[in-house]
């Protein structure tokens, strides 16, 4: 509630804490989550699947964007050939069906995985929100290592729950090596 | 968790399921190899070979199946074949038997297989395949299959004790060693043997992926009845801890993975003779895409391969003990299908396919069926059931356990 | 996607440069169609005369009777050296409408459309001196032309030429022609007596020899000097036999 | 039954990567290769080499425009000469990367990790010269955007039912998802490209193609599905491709075409010539770079069991193909081998056994799958074989017709050794620039290899 | 991404723009009328005066080629008519020298493909199907798009097309029953085939 001068005079993106290791980041993610946090993030070098359960990230959408596009693929590539051979340019080949489900077959398969493969990946670049030429973690000085070495919270004004000198005595508590404010 | 003091032998109460299971299966075995045996008098030699065929051909498949896991299980390492190796071991132990079955099928070859008939011995294509296709040379390659299946059993299976008993490194190795060659006798043997008792029974017709299609047939059946029999397992000690989620996982990756590869191979062989048209291959298709067959077939497509597909792409289906062995199970049904849907439609006239299926050819394969679960289930309490010297053993008994 | 740099801009240069210079893709090929002008001839045709004094094989033209339409001592010839049956004079019709017609009209009486427009008028086929003209003569104007006509050889074949010449005999015959020549059947369709039947009426075909032609279907009335534009005779399917 | 356990330490085969490494130190040391290590003179001899060596495929290109198809020693008989032979073995050469990269991902082995960028990489460009050749084959590679269904003023479609367009589709979807999947696993490595440089234009460019990654947990766990995702449907893609090639054979009746091993035998048969590919660069490279604590014995062992198994596949193909000659009962499958035997192409069938069946046997030796040299020899043999492999089944097929007045020779004009020169040109031109201006392996999943990127809570769950 | 969005977007619009401009009349010419040496008119020869076809395309009938007729097919009356003229001087001189008109021609099919005027005319293509209202053609111009697309619209469904024998060459058409049921006796009378593989005109 004090902070709130703050905020006007700094427009503050958000805390930030810098870890040195996997784990003192997942129990800091937990306890953040658990202190009823929600809009936070944490940055790390490498992928961690312990930050799924301790942020309780279970985002499906890319599985089911990924279905979609190979069914969409599988079947359209099937009507495409049937399509053209029955329809569009029948050709009579040494009295063979023009409707030759087993010759289709190649032609589905890639258009499934094609279409679904897309899918998966701009889905994926899509719902994280790239590409962004600009994001406020990055006016963190010391941000350039979480691609690399280090491991970072962060808490966003943008949460209910934030409250400046609350928040980073909060983050302090979670036995950072610094704590830093974003500037947004 | 797991450490190492804890026994891997099995717990008494599995020793008694176990011991049910073996009982029960003899009996229906004995019973229903009965029932096939008095169909070659009130149904007649021919039809009784066949389903004697099918029978005996698909448990030997389930068998030589164990062995060729064990042994790409043996050089590649992995998890997964860890908590199925004792079981694949038990299953090699039924070739003993499995080899002697086919003894019927030589004796009265000329009633089955048309090459071996004296009235066709004038025929244009059996004259033409009479250096490879004759019954001494059919004798011999038998007796060398056995020499290769039955060697390679022994030895793995010795060695395995040993490394068991020694926990020296030596006998991994041999292990090892072994099984890379005998991964390519594997596939050779098998290949000629299914050229030899399937393929044959139609000498008009040559297929070179056949060979490499019973071998992935082979791996498929045993690697279902493996997972059944694990999950099964799993229900008591010690295996109710040894094996997690995440090895359930695997073996059901795998398994998909001999399902996919048997669509992909099947798919392959159909669209290159179908597209071909050849007079001389596609009587085989037209054997099998008519006069009633083509439900057969369909039922193939939607049942060995549409149908586990979709329910193994599920992960939750194939961490869960029960579904996975439900799923297991019901591909070790179906491949019975499709073996004979290998084996009946030759005996039917190209120009008026009709499916015809004798009672025999569900006896048979039930009765050997018993005959095999009742020689695995013996096999499989004789030793832990782990490899207890495999020096991956606490590696693979840790997968799924570090997160 | 990524594609060799070097490789795309030579395939961009090379294949613009393709489509700039020439239809390359056989569009434009080294081998001659009819009538296509040559660089190679001096005089810049493609398609080339007979060597003076050689004869193409089935042109001998021997038969002095159906090529020139005259006898040995080279007088025109009387008779129709062809069969003239009912195909040969819907063809000789077909082919006198298409190349006749224009001046001669189409019933003969030397008022086509050309003439209309100034061409001179030839005599109407209806004036004695050509009704009693052997077929020889009608025969020699086509294929070697006749006062102001040019000669129609390019245009019309021999054969198709006596199919004209029995057409023309039709004709004569036609616009002299008494009710009575016609079959029964036919009279009942002449509208009433004493009503001048029309010129197309009168221009029944009858066979100059003496073939029997009661089944012969009624020329529709045509407007006259429209050839084309309806009734253009014969079907096709019967071309005299080419040499 | 019950008896006291000691299980055996672990086996030392080789590490995964060589102790005493961490998080920055290995981030610093790929990043170091594309940002600070200067040119070197051997990597512009090296690029110039091969930069003169692509000349001869632009070369033979222009030849090919201005002349057409003729100047190639394609006949009648054998109407499919080095076009289709050289396309089958650079596409078989792209596969090892696909499969290092999905297969061994999903059934994770860690090992890949050191060699999936390089392999990725080595896939894209050999697709590129792969697709070369059916584009050029055609004689008018401006049209090539004819095979694409697309409507068309002259009312055409392709023909869905001709594995010649299978491959259209196979190729095409193949090297937009290798692409694709290439480009995702960049993505975080161009981000500590970004971080990792102190120049302001490399700064914009890296973070102009990393798109703004941030390393968050939320991007992580999508992109950790997305990675699955597309290496569960390369996986079956990679297999399809060589599949559809091998239709491409299978699917019509010549004699020694037409047989139902081919799928499996083609696809073991690329995944074998792609890894001997990966050995042949990977050798010199990790020697160059100084790579040997990342790209250990282990993986060149392991390359070399994968390389020996599907030689032993191949080897079943040819075997079967033999067996099956004499077995199918037809005269022309029987001339067929035997004409391969002993026709005039024999020497080339002979060479092709002696490398792809019995070269491989040495690597039953584990002190020949660990001695880097005469693993890179093996490799090149490899590289011969398969390559003679694509030669011997495209000819000798070819060359003996059904109708016997037909029968005729081939032999490959200067220009068609000149494109098949060429090609390899591009490729190692490309391999050059990538090596030089990418990270070579793949930062963010050597990352995930150490001890510091692994979870121990301070605190119980 | 968004760069490989714009290039398959970028590429789909070039890919469209590019058919836009083939399928354009600039690109096909359609409708395209040539300048000539002389200005020769359709319309008056056969829109006014009523001279069939035939008379001066003689081989239509039983030719792959319909002719551009020689020179001395034009005196045939231009020796009496309009034989003052100097719009008609190139005629004479040509006459005169024995050298060709070089016409332009209209209707310029390819070098690959093949096509026959003959085998059209006898199954009952009219004249005016593919060139249109030849009467009305001051100077001629190239009346369809003549690309494969339009002589497949008739080779795979011919029926539309199909007139009697003797209406040939009229212009102007109009079918004396539905053209339904005309089109589908003429189809059997003639034996008209759909006729759509490559090799029926790419020989």
């Amino acid at each position: 509630m004090s902070s709130h001068s703050t905020l006007d005079v700094h427009p503050l993106y958000g805390i930030m804490a810098e870890f040195a290791t996997a784990g003192e980041l997942v129990a800091a993610a937990r306890k953040t989550h658990e202190a009823g946090f929600r809009k936070f993030d944490a940055y790390t070098p490498v992928p961690l699947h312990e930050l799924d359960d301790a942020m309780d990230l279970h985002d499906n959408r890319v599985s089911l964007f990924t279905l979609i596009g190979a069914i969409l693929g599988g079947s359209g590539g099937f009507t495409l050939a049937s399509w053209i051979s029955a329809k569009a340019l029948p050709l009579n080949i040494g009295g063979r069906p023009l409707i030759s489900i087993p010759m289709f077959i190649p032609v589905t398969f890639e258009c499934t995985i094609l279409i679904a493969g897309l899918t998966a990946a701009i889905s994926m670049i899509m719902l994280n929100g790239l590409p962004l030429p600009y994001h406020p973690v990055f006016n963190v000085e010391r941000f350039g290592a979480a691609s690399k070495s280090k491991f970072f919270l962060c808490i966003e004004t943008d949460d209910p729950k934030f409250d400046h000198a609350a928040t980073v005595k909060f983050l302090e508590s979670l036995n950072p090596e610094e704590v830093a404010e974003v500037a947004r | 968790m797991t450490t190492t003091e804890q026994s891997y032998a099995m717990s008494p109460q599995l020793a008694d399921t176990v011991k049910k299971y073996q009982q029960t299966s003899a009996f229906v075995g004995l019973v229903f190899l009965a029932l096939t045996i008095s169909g070659y008098f009130f149904v007649g030699a021919q039809q009784f070979l066949r389903a004697y065929l099918v029978g005996c051909f698909f448990w030997f498949g389930a068998g030589i199946g164990c062995l060729g896991l064990l042994m790409v299980h043996l050089v590649t390492g992995g998890a997964w074949g860890m908590m199925i190796r004792r079981p694949l071991e038990a299953g090699t132990k039924t070739l003993y038997v499995m080899w002697l079955a086919f003894l019927p099928l030589l004796l009265m070859a000329p009633k089955l297989y048309l090459w071996a008939d004296p009235a066709h011995a004038a025929d244009k294509i059996v004259q033409a395949k009479a250096l490879y296709l004759n019954m001494p040379f059919f004798w011999l390659r038998w007796v060398i299959y056995g020499a290769v299946w039955l060697g390679l059993t022994t030895l793995l299976n010795k060695w395995s004790k040993l490394e068991d008993e020694t926990k020296s490194t030596d006998y991994s190795k041999k292990l090892e060693a072994l099984s890379a060659p005998g991964i390519v006798a594997f596939f050779l043997t098998i290949t000629f043997a299914s050229v030899d008792f399937l393929m044959s029974l139609d000498p008009t017709w040559a297929s070179t992926i056949y060979g490499f299609m019973q071998a992935v047939g082979a791996g498929l059946t045993a690697l279902a009845l493996i997972i059944a029999v694990l999950a099964m397992m799993t229900k008591y000690a010690p295996m109710d801890h040894a094996v997690t989620k995440k090895h359930l996982h695997d073996l059901g990756k795998l398994m998909f993975a001999f399902v996919m590869l048997w669509a992909y191979l099947n798919f392959s062989q159909l669209l290159i003779i179908w597209s071909g048209n050849l007079p001389q291959e596609i009587t085989w298709y037209i054997r099998r895409l008519n006069g009633g067959w083509e439900w057969v077939s369909l039922s193939l497509l939607l049942l060995h391969f549409a149908l586990p597909f979709a329910l193994l792409l599920s992960q939750s289906l194939k961490r869960n003990a029960n579904t996975i062995s439900r799923i297991a199970i019901f591909i070790v049904c179906i491949r019975v299908v499709d073996l004979i849907w290998l084996v009946e439609p030759n005996f039917t006239s190209v120009d008026h396919p009709l499916l015809a299926i004798s009672w025999l050819d569900l006896t048979a394969p039930i009765g050997f069926g018993g005959l095999w679960l009742a020689l695995f289930f013996r096999a499989l309490p004789e030793r832990p059931l782990l490899p207890l010297g495999a020096p991956d053993l606490q590696k693979a008994l840790n997968h799924g356990r570090d997160h | 996607m990524k594609i060799s740099p070097i490789a795309a801009s030579a395939l961009a240069v090379l294949s613009f440069a393709a489509l700039g210079c020439s239809r390359l893709d056989m569009q434009d090929q080294p081998k001659y169609r009819p009538q296509r002008p040559s660089q190679f001839f001096a005089d810049g045709r493609s398609e080339r005369q007979p060597v003076e004094g050689t004869i193409a094989r089935g042109t001998l033209d021997e038969d002095t009777a159906f090529y020139q339409g005259k006898d040995a001592a080279g007088k025109d010839i009387e008779a129709f050296p062809i069969a003239v049956d009912k195909k040969v004079i819907e063809r000789g019709q077909q082919r006198y409408d298409i190349y006749c017609a224009p001046c001669h009209g189409r019933i003969g009486n030397g008022l086509g459309m050309i003439v209309r427009r100034g061409f001179k008028q030839p005599p109407s086929y209806h004036i004695d001196r050509l009704r009693q003209a052997p077929v020889g003569h009608f025969y020699d104007v086509i294929t070697n032309g006749y006062g102001a006509m040019l000669n129609y050889s390019a245009q019309v074949e021999p054969r198709d030429r006596w199919a004209i010449v029995a057409y023309i005999r039709a004709l004569q015959y036609a616009e002299n022609a008494n009710i009575n020549d016609l079959p029964q059947e036919a009279r009942s369709r002449i509208p009433a007596a004493g009503t001048a039947p029309s010129k197309a009426q009168q221009s029944e075909p009858i066979a100059p020899n003496d073939t029997d032609f009661s089944n012969f279907p009624a020329v529709p009335a045509t407007p006259s000097g429209v050839p084309g534009a309806a009734g253009a005779g014969a079907a096709p399917s019967n071309q005299p036999e080419r040499k | 039954m019950s008896q006291p356990v000691e299980l055996p330490s672990e086996i030392k085969v080789g590490n995964v990567i060589d102790e005493g490494h961490s998080l920055a130190s290995v981030s610093d040391k790929i990043a170091g290769i594309v940002l600070k290590r200067k040119t070197t003179f051997g990597w512009i001899v090296g690029l110039l080499i091969s930069f003169a060596v692509l000349q001869s495929l632009m070369a033979a290109a222009t030849m090919l425009f201005v002349k057409g198809v003729g100047v190639w020693g394609i006949n009648i008989p054998v109407g499919w000469g080095f076009a289709i032979v050289n396309f089958v073995w650079w596409i078989g050469i792209g596969h090892a990367g696909t499969l290092i990269s999905a297969i061994l991902l999903l059934l994770n082995q860690s090992w890949r990790n050191a060699i999936n960028r390089f392999a990725e990489a080595m896939t894209l460009f050999a697709v590129m010269c792969a697709g070369m050749f059916p584009v050029l084959h055609t004689g008018r590679p401006w049209l090539a955007y004819w095979l694409l269904p697309y409507p068309n003023t002259m009312d055409l479609w392709p023909q869905m039912r001709s594995p010649l367009l299978w491959d259209v589709f196979a190729v095409s979807t193949y090297l937009t998802i290798s692409a694709v999947f290439w480009f995702v696993g960049l993505i975080p490595d161009l981000a500590t490209l970004r971080d990792t440089s102190k120049k302001r234009w490399q700064q914009v460019l890296f973070g102009a193609l990393a798109l703004g990654w941030r390393s968050s947990a939320r991007h992580w766990q999508r992109y950790e599905k997305a990675s699955l995702l597309l290496a569960g449907l390369a996986t079956p893609l990679v297999v399809s491709v060589h599949t559809v090639v091998s239709f491409d054979f299978a699917v019509s009746m010549i004699p020694g075409w037409h047989t139902t091993i081919f799928p499996p035998y083609f696809v073991a048969g690329a995944i074998y010539s792609g890894f001997g590919m990966v050995l042949t660069l990977m050798i010199p490279v990790r020697k160059f770079y100084g790579l040997e604590d990342i790209i250990t014995m282990r993986h060149l062992n392991n390359m070399a069991k994968v390389t020996l198994a599907t030689g032993m596949i191949v080897s079943y193909g040819y075997a079967l193909e033999a067996f099956f000659g004499y077995y199918s009962g037809d005269m022309y499958e029987k001339y067929m081998i035997l004409n391969r035997m002993t026709g005039p192409y024999a020497p080339f069938y002979w060479c092709l056994i002696l490398c792809n069946m019995i070269t491989p046997q040495f690597l039953w030796s584990k002190k020949i799958r660990t001695n880097p040299l005469i693993l890179w020899i093996i490799s090149i043999i490899v590289n011969i074989g398969m390559w003679l492999e694509r030669f011997v089944i495209v000819v000798t097929s070819l060359h003996r017709d059904f109708l016997p007045s037909s029968w005729s020779m081939y032999w490959p004009t200067v220009w068609d050794w000149a494109t098949y020169i060429g090609t390899i040109g591009l490729f190692m031109t490309l391999i050059f620039l990538f090596v030089r201006v990418l990270p070579i392996i793949t930062i963010f999943e050597l990352r995930m290899l150490l001890p510091g990127a692994r979870v121990k809570e301070p605190v119980a769950r | 991404m968004s760069i490989v969005i714009g290039v398959i977007v970028l590429g789909a619009a070039g890919g469209a723009l590019f058919e836009l401009i083939a399928d354009s009349r600039y690109a096909t010419r359609q409708g395209d009328a040539r300048e000539q040496p002389i200005p020769f008119s359709h319309m008056h020869h056969v829109g006014s005066m009523g001279i069939d076809c035939r008379y001066c395309h003689t081989s239509v009938d039983n030719s792959d080629w319909a002719v551009i007729p020689p020179t001395k097919t034009c005196m045939n009356c231009h020796s009496q008519i309009w034989v003052g003229s100097s719009t008609l001087e190139p005629v004479r001189e040509s006459y005169r020298t024995n050298q060709s008109i070089k016409w332009t021609k209209v209707y310029d099919l390819p070098d690959y493909v093949y096509f026959n005027h003959s085998i059209h005319v006898k199954k009952g293509v009219g004249c005016e199907t593919c060139h249109g209202r030849i009467d009305q053609q001051a100077l001629t111009w190239q009346e369809p798009s003549l690309q494969m697309r339009w002589c497949l619209d008739c080779h795979r469904n011919p029926a539309p097309n199909l007139r009697p024998a003797d209406k040939i060459t009229t212009m102007g058409y109009v079918p004396s029953e539905p053209q339904e049921v005309l089109g589908a006796r003429l189809m059997k009378e003639n034996h008209v085939q759909k006729l759509d593989t490559c090799w029926t005109c790419h020989r």
